[in-house]
């Protein structure tokens, strides 16, 4: 099952994967970061698809998909 | 009081600069000499955003303060740099909604205030800020109250719903401060 | 994204990057090769010194739009004549992000900036910029290329144009220039969702993305390679 | 009219406009930007010039040709813009035209970093451009002062004829202190602006230039800018000192924020028994170098302190001024980093204890 990590440290809350997620499953975290962000966060793990469009959309490449035991940090199309 | 000296530290967006300036305006009312300092430069979005507050009746001169008597913080962060800084005998006034910690330091008055609870229960997250302004006037009586009322009037009053909320949430940091200082850190 | 395109090219070991300032100025923090840093506008004269003692060794500079296309439009444009072979990477976003929120020479007509608090008036500081048409203008260039980052395909198209430039270069092709429009919302004063439908809906009709020019589709472009 | 709280850069931007300077031409750069930000909203109520251009060298020559028409003109940058408009600058002082500059000085060299320095000291009282030319600099250290220097400077622009440089640091920019502007303004009378480009109708073309091919015209025109600058000299000199008497026996000279700081250091140590006096030049060029050797040389004062946000660069006129009858010591913080209180009352101390450890045999002499 494909999975998601977010790295808190570089997510800053902008939404864009939240926003543009296929399955709308990721939202934002009821706590705040050190520097002061809700940071994103899978709430429905099983509908993941993989498909790598948030890790795409993250301008600060904080987001590692990972499929079928493959890490994807970074995008290759 | 000759002079006193207020940092209010917080994450950028908690309205730290409005009410250390809210503060200031309040000072020059009642004719005294004030100078307030922002934190400027490259800092993050989210990291720590201060500014420094001084209210003197004579000449001020330097403004840069390394030692403030008092700091008003807002999140962790500040209070991990600003807490070790106040001077002894000082105020430390603590946002504990977002703040856990504690100071272990015994020669410095530390007051606990749930500002983002009261701010959120009075209707709006936003005047986290103004609950602290009230809360440190109370405790320390830098200026009158009656006076900051009358400059959030003057700075807040385009929005009339806001204000209200701002009115009474600034009283009610007010009592709070008041009540927790027990008049000890009055100027 | 250029990190990542010189890494699968194998290019890091012999790229240079040149960042001068504005929202680039920090861009050093985020690439793992070597760099330099620029007076504000002059990167690409820098990345022509370098270039022609080192022709090995791939250059490119990475250059806002107050930067490239305001303070440092003299270099940017005699840089590309006399078909210097590196690559700018030219990220517009129509407005000074370091500065906090000036007026740039892309800002959109009517756009609100802190140095236009009424709207860009178009009047007295003239329209914006449209800087791959302008330099694609000039005979020697070899390749421009207009893109966007503010949807997925989007985004993977600017990669493939980033991928491309850099492997021009390193087949020794002449310069070449992606320009790519992104959002500033802390400056537009949006959500990075809102900031995202703006550039689609605001900057898009006036900087229309494409291709300007290659080596494959205009046979006179390539200069003097 | 009543006292209001504004930012230093706010404040010598409404400073300009009162003292009838309604053409500004500006390039972005931290840490003076709301000086445009706050023109760009106030020019249009008065009726007056605003432009961005697309950068510090256009600026200059922006100012240059502006200034030529005889309208008040001003600019605002800080380091690294002021470094682009030396040319333009040069040229101004070469043609004998008036503009004031404002220069919130930030660390360098270089990009450098956006945090209050003095660093840009040589550069501004030195030349900074080409040629035998000066700027007028004038150094403020409160925003009030600030407001007053700049009202000033538009004023000595025009007597002179020549740019005068405000020259402040990143916290006057920043920094929010209560200012009072005068109801009304008035400035002592200037001649006419005879020289000033408004069209041939009824008298001579002339000619507003630089260039002298000739060298004898190039020598006049040097000449003629020298006895401005001495003059200036005689005519502009403008200090302040602070708890200077006849027992102090440590001179601090110091100006613009730094000058601040060393007053609260004086009052700090006057309780511990120690005995500081404070020189702050205001103009930095013409530099008040008689006014200050007369302190610099009272009796008690063993020695002299320079402390400035620079690797050390005003310490040079002191130097001169003091000509060897006082030691002359330096502290100084730079890249951004401003000296506290607690350093420069360090440095007083150790230099007050050097000295007493010395003096004590001399006292046995006696």
């Amino acid at each position: 099952m494909p999975t998601i990590a977010v790295d808190k440290n570089h997510c800053k809350g902008c939404e864009l994967c939240v926003k543009s997620c296929p399955q709308g499953i990721i939202s934002l975290s009821k706590e705040i970061t050190l520097r002061g962000y809700f940071y994103a966060l899978m709430h429905d793990p099983s509908r993941c698809l993989g498909c790598r469009i948030c890790a795409i959309v993250c301008p600060d490449a904080a987001i590692e998909v990972n499929v079928n035991g493959t890490a994807y940090s970074l995008f290759d199309y | 009081m000759a002079q006193y000296e207020v940092t209010w530290a917080g994450f950028g967006g908690q309205g730290i600069m409005v009410a250390g300036q809210l503060l200031a305006y309040t000072g020059i009312e009642e004719g005294k000499q004030v100078v307030w300092i922002p934190s400027y430069g490259p800092e993050m979005r989210g990291g720590t955003a201060y500014c420094t507050v001084v209210v003197s009746d004579s000449r001020i001169g330097s403004p840069i303060i390394n030692n403030p008597r008092a700091a008003c913080v807002f999140n962790r962060p500040s209070f991990d740099k600003f807490g070790p800084k106040v001077r002894p005998g000082g105020l430390l006034l603590v946002n504990s909604s977002l703040i856990t910690a504690t100071t272990d330091r015994t020669d410095i008055t530390q007051i606990l205030l749930p500002a983002n609870r009261i701010a959120i229960d009075a209707g709006s997250p936003k005047v986290t800020n103004i609950v602290m302004l009230g809360a440190f006037v109370g405790a320390t009586g830098i200026v009158s109250y009656n006076h900051l009322k009358e400059t959030l009037k003057v700075k807040l009053g385009k929005k009339k719903g806001l204000l209200e909320v701002n009115l009474k949430v600034l009283e009610e940091g007010y009592n709070r401060g008041k009540a927790e200082s027990k008049g000890k850190l009055r100027a | 994204m250029v990190a990542e395109t010189l890494d699968e090219l194998n290019l890091r070991e012999r790229t240079c990057g040149i960042a001068p300032v504005g929202c680039s100025v920090l861009a050093y923090n985020y690439f793992n090769c070597d760099f330099l840093e620029a007076p504000h506008g002059r990167a690409p004269a820098l990345a022509t010194g370098f270039k022609r003692v080192r022709p090995d060794m791939i250059v490119f500079t990475y250059q806002g739009d107050g930067d490239l296309a305001s303070i440092g439009m003299a270099e940017i444009v005699h840089s590309a004549n006399r078909g210097e072979k590196f690559t700018t990477i030219f990220v517009n976003n129509a407005i000074y992000g370091m500065t906090g929120g000036q007026m740039a020479p892309t800002t959109l007509e009517g756009q609100i900036t802190t140095t236009s608090p009424i709207g860009r008036n178009v009047q007295q500081t003239g329209q914006p910029v449209r800087v791959a048409e302008l330099l694609s203008t000039l005979n020697t260039p070899a390749y421009i290329e207009r893109v966007a980052v503010h949807t997925p395909q989007n985004i993977i198209g600017a990669k493939r144009a980033i991928r491309k430039a850099f492997a021009y270069q390193a087949a020794g092709t002449c310069f070449s220039l992606i320009e790519v429009l992104s959002t500033c919302p802390t400056n537009w004063g949006l959500t990075p969702d809102e900031a995202t439908a703006w550039l689609q809906e605001k900057m898009t009709p006036y900087f229309p993305l494409g291709c300007f020019k290659s080596p494959e589709s205009d046979e006179d472009s390539d200069g003097p390679v | 009219m009543a006292r209001i709280l504004m930012k230093g850069n706010e404040a010598i931007a409404e400073a300009a406009i009162r003292a009838g300077a309604t053409n500004y031409f500006c390039y972005p750069i931290t840490p003076q930007s709301e000086v445009a930000e706050y023109l760009v909203k106030r020019m249009p109520e008065v009726g007056g010039v605003f432009l961005q251009a697309e950068s510090e060298i256009a600026v200059a020559n922006m100012i240059l040709g502006a200034s030529c028409t005889g309208k008040r003109v001003f600019t605002s940058s800080s380091s690294p813009g002021i470094s682009l408009m030396q040319e333009g600058l040069s040229y101004m002082a070469g043609s004998q035209l008036p503009c004031v500059v404002l220069n919130i000085v930030r660390g360098g060299p270089g990009l450098g970093g956006i945090l209050p320095a003095q660093s840009d000291y040589f550069q501004a009282v030195k030349g900074g451009g080409h040629g035998d030319y000066r700027l007028l600099v004038l150094a403020p250290s409160t925003i009030q002062e600030a407001v007053d220097l700049t009202m000033l400077a538009f004023h000595l622009a025009d007597k002179y004829r020549n740019p005068v440089m405000i020259l402040g640091d990143g916290m006057i920019g920043q920094m929010m202190e209560p200012v009072e502007f005068p109801d009304s303004y008035s400035e002592p009378e200037l001649p006419p602006k005879d020289w000033a480009a408004t069209g041939a109708s009824d008298r001579d073309p002339l000619i507003i230039r630089s260039l002298f091919l000739d060298p004898t015209t190039l020598e006049e025109n040097s000449i003629i800018l020298h006895k401005k600058y001495e003059q200036a000299k005689k005519e502009e000199i403008r200090f302040e000192n602070y708890k200077v008497k006849p027992s102090n026996k440590v001179l601090i000279v110091s100006y613009g924020t730094m000058a601040r700081i060393c007053q609260t250091v004086i009052d700090d140590l006057e309780p511990e028994g120690y005995s500081v006096g404070l020189f702050r030049p205001i103009s930095l060029f013409p530099y008040p170098e008689v006014a200050l050797r007369k302190e610099a040389t009272r009796k008690n004062i063993e020695s002299v302190l320079v402390v400035e946000m620079s690797m050390g660069q005003m310490v040079e006129d002191v130097e001169k001024a003091v000509a060897g009858a006082r030691p002359v010591n330096f502290f100084g913080r730079t890249g951004g980093i401003v000296p506290t209180p607690e350093e420069v009352k360090d440095q007083i101390k150790k230099l007050i204890k050097k000295k007493s450890r010395r003096g004590r045999p001399a006292k046995k002499r006696k």
